[in-house]
């Protein structure tokens, strides 16, 4: 059987759950952080899957782009609010993280 | 041909994903994570995205990857021992994964996609540059301001650490 | 296209077949003879003081954090210098603002002095001063 | 109806052998193309590595490396040392590799991969003649900035693999300076990709042929020279050369991020930065003095001279680039951050501004 469209979702959809997965399980606010970029990666397969292998022109690969911006833009500021963390409790365990007053 | 190019890289991905979640080191995470990004990027290129997978490249691995090796070298004690990252809730969260994986896995099998491929290889990056410019003029000059506040935002907090 | 990119992929493969051939070949040749000193991390002769862990300064971040950003807006000048010959001065101007704006930006890091590497001493306000 | 089927499938097979063996000798090809670069990328690092010390020992008024030759009897009259750097090679070769005990074993393995592995990856869509392109690939330029991304994670996992201070804080400053000069370096490239219109080498090549007067670094005077000038500085300070060359300052952190590299593993760093510094010339070249059209026009264009011009002009940069390390002093940290973020970036972006309002206003 040739690859076509469900052989990429499938990947995307594994990626997907290991991202979520990372995510649910890890402590570390960076490693969660890697989870959440794995979601984003299996979300833009699938953008790219669809403007491959539907009749939409090159849609899927713009938004790909725009994924891509954003997860840079979270990114930065996600890791910037960790270190801001570590400076106050000097730990980034996001369980120790419960407190909303500086 | 393609199709023995789309199986390595995925199973690339998937491996290199699997260590990301499963190592118990924050750097074998982020080790993992280059080979994830280099992974998907390879899948792009096989779905004829060329101008996607070498930004893919570049602002994953040359961007976020380093701001995250950067970030795990400034929060923590460098050494082997301390790089650990703890898990909790492990079972909760593989049974709510494999819940997910499975609807997942069924309404992709199940739905009748309007499947219309397409086969050329051409290059996209003229296209790409004139649908920035016209039909996605809006998303464009806003993703500018997305920048900003981000770099501003960051900047700030990281300062007031 | 496939077929650029293939070669690619055969140069990486073969990058890596290259150093492992050679790291194995040195391998084989090489006497290895390692006794505790001479695998104690190496401090100029002393030995080794505490671990190596050193705290750096947040400057490192905020110079990763600009370059992303500044990164990022370069991923979107390049298919738009490859249209540039046709689109004309609509496009141009388009650009100009996106460029702007990214510019407060990197005006804004300037101004806090986020890009001097020599942090200025923190000088006392003149009231505190006995 | 088996008899028919069988037959089919023999139809079937048989419609597929020529595709079959078409992929093969491209596979081939690209095999070919990729033994021939390496052995190109190694040879040349040796004979830079060989140049390095002949011309700065010149530049010093020293004659620098001139004793080990060969007994070979044509290659004996040679002298001059030729041999010096393949006997280091060698004396690499026999060394042994110390693996500190402390250090993360398999990154530390697994760190000169990736560093030398993206560099050969980056010659693979250098331009050496019209038809000596090992992979005309369209987005080219493109693709050389992404590459280059993977060297910088490398250069951060050999410092944190090596579990040593020094290594570390080196590893930190070379990626801290790449990453800084990567903007100016790419924005600088954009004046180029404005006047072509391409971002495939090949064709950037083809639009400046005809001559030295078309190369795009008088284009837009001044504006590409202050581009060609930006990148120029910008790729020393990527290849931590002097004065740029604070991740390696001996007196300060001993040797960057490879201090606890021995044996092989040390000399394929040491083979990738030399590598890169050819790689950069070959890049500057291309992008504005001509790649490998002849400055004469037609004359002395055919296939062979094109290779030819672009080793004379790669190994002309490269020359630049020693005569500049004997000449400068190697600049502080604050003023290495100054020079990329507080000049180059935003002079990099005028030269960009100038190129497209000169292009509009021809229009």
């Amino acid at each position: 059987m040739s690859v076509g469209l469900n052989h990429y979702l499938f990947l995307a959809a594994v990626l997907f759950v290991l991202g979520l997965y990372a995510v649910i399980t890890k402590k570390n606010a960076v490693t969660v952080l890697m989870g959440i970029e794995l979601i984003l990666n299996a979300a833009n397969i699938n953008f790219v899957a669809f403007s491959r292998y539907t009749d939409t022109d090159m849609d899927g690969q713009v938004f790909a782009i725009f994924v891509i911006v954003t997860a840079a833009a979270a990114a930065a500021v996600a890791l910037a609010i960790v270190l801001n963390l570590y400076e106050r409790l000097k730990s980034i365990n996001l369980d120790e993280a419960d407190s909303l007053s500086g | 041909m393609q199709d023995i190019m789309f199986y390595m890289f995925a199973a690339l991905t998937i491996a290199s994903a699997g260590v990301m979640v499963f190592s118990r080191s924050v750097i074998y995470s982020a080790v993992g994570l280059l080979f994830t990004f280099f992974g998907v990027a390879g899948i792009y290129v096989l779905l004829a995205a060329d101008f996607v997978a070498v930004a893919q490249v570049m602002i994953y691995v040359g961007g976020i990857l380093v701001l995250l090796l950067f970030g795990v070298m400034l929060s923590q004690r460098v050494t082997g021992v301390n790089m650990r990252t703890e898990t909790l809730q492990t079972v909760p969260a593989a049974i709510v994964a494999v819940g997910v994986l499975f609807i997942l896995f069924r309404v992709i099998s199940k739905t009748e996609w309007l499947v219309k491929a397409k086969t050329t290889f051409e290059p996209t990056t003229a296209k790409l540059g004139t649908l920035l410019m016209t039909d996605y003029l809006i998303p464009f000059e806003i993703v500018s301001v997305l920048l900003l506040g981000a770099l501003i935002g960051a900047a700030f907090i990281a300062r007031k650490g | 296209m496939l077929y650029n990119f293939a070669t690619i992929l055969v140069f990486l493969v073969f990058g890596c077949l290259f150093v492992g051939v050679n790291l194995l070949l040195s391998r084989l040749l090489q006497t290895r003879n390692p006794f505790p000193m001479k695998v104690s991390t190496y401090e100029c002769g002393e030995l080794p003081e505490g671990d190596s862990w050193i705290q750096f300064n947040i400057r490192f971040y905020v110079i990763a954090l600009i370059f992303l950003i500044f990164e990022v807006e370069i991923v979107f000048l390049f298919p738009w210098a490859v249209v540039f010959k046709h689109l004309g001065t609509f496009a141009f101007v388009e650009m100009m603002i996106f460029i702007a704006i990214l510019l407060v930006g990197l005006a804004y890091v300037w101004v806090k002095g986020d890009l001097e590497w020599d942090k200025p001493k923190q000088v006392p306000a003149q009231g505190l001063l006995p | 109806m088996p008899v028919l089927s069988a037959n089919h499938a023999v139809i079937n097979a048989l419609s597929i052998l020529p595709t079959f063996s078409e992929t093969l000798t491209n596979v081939l090809f690209m095999v070919l193309g990729a033994v021939i670069i390496t052995g190109l990328a190694a040879l040349l690092a040796l004979v830079s590595v060989y140049l390095e010390r002949k011309v700065s020992a010149h530049m010093q008024d020293r004659l620098g490396p001139m004793e080990v030759n060969t007994e070979i009897p044509i290659l004996k009259n040679i002298g001059h040392g030729w041999a010096q750097t393949l006997a280091d090679a060698f004396k690499l070769l026999l060394k042994e590799d110390i693996v500190p005990a402390a250090a993360d074993k398999k990154l530390h393995l697994l760190a000169p991969f990736i560093v030398f592995a993206a560099t050969l990856a980056a010659f693979a869509v250098l331009p050496f003649g019209r038809n000596l392109i090992p992979s005309d690939l369209n987005v080219g330029v493109f693709y050389l900035i992404a590459i280059s991304s993977f060297v910088v994670v490398g250069i951060i996992l050999a410092g944190w693999a090596s579990n040593n201070k020094w290594s570390l804080l080196g590893a930190m400053r070379s990626a801290a300076q790449i990453v800084s000069f990567e903007i100016p370096a790419s924005v600088s490239v954009l004046v180029v990709i404005m006047a072509v219109g391409s971002l495939n080498l090949g064709e950037i090549v083809e639009f400046q042929e005809g001559g030295i007067h078309r190369w795009l670094i008088w284009r837009f005077f001044p504006f590409n020279l202050l581009a060609f000038f930006i990148f120029f500085v910008a790729s020393l300070a990527e290849l931590n050369r002097a004065p740029f060359d604070l991740p390696e300052a001996e007196s300060e952190i001993i040797a960057g991020f490879h201090t606890e590299y021995s044996g092989m593993k040390f000399a394929m760093f040491f083979l990738a930065e030399y590598a890169n510094m050819f790689l950069v010339g070959v890049i500057i070249s291309t992008l504005f003095l001509g790649g490998w059209s002849s400055p004469f026009g037609s004359f002395l264009n055919s296939a062979p001279f094109q290779v030819f011009w672009v080793f004379v002009k790669s190994f002309a940069i490269i020359f630049v680039h020693m005569w500049l390390r004997w000449t400068l002093p190697r600049v502080r940290v604050d003023q290495l951050m100054y020079t990329s973020w507080k000049v180059l970036t935003p002079f990099a972006f005028v030269s960009m501004l100038g190129v497209g309002l000169w292009m509009i206003l021809i229009q």
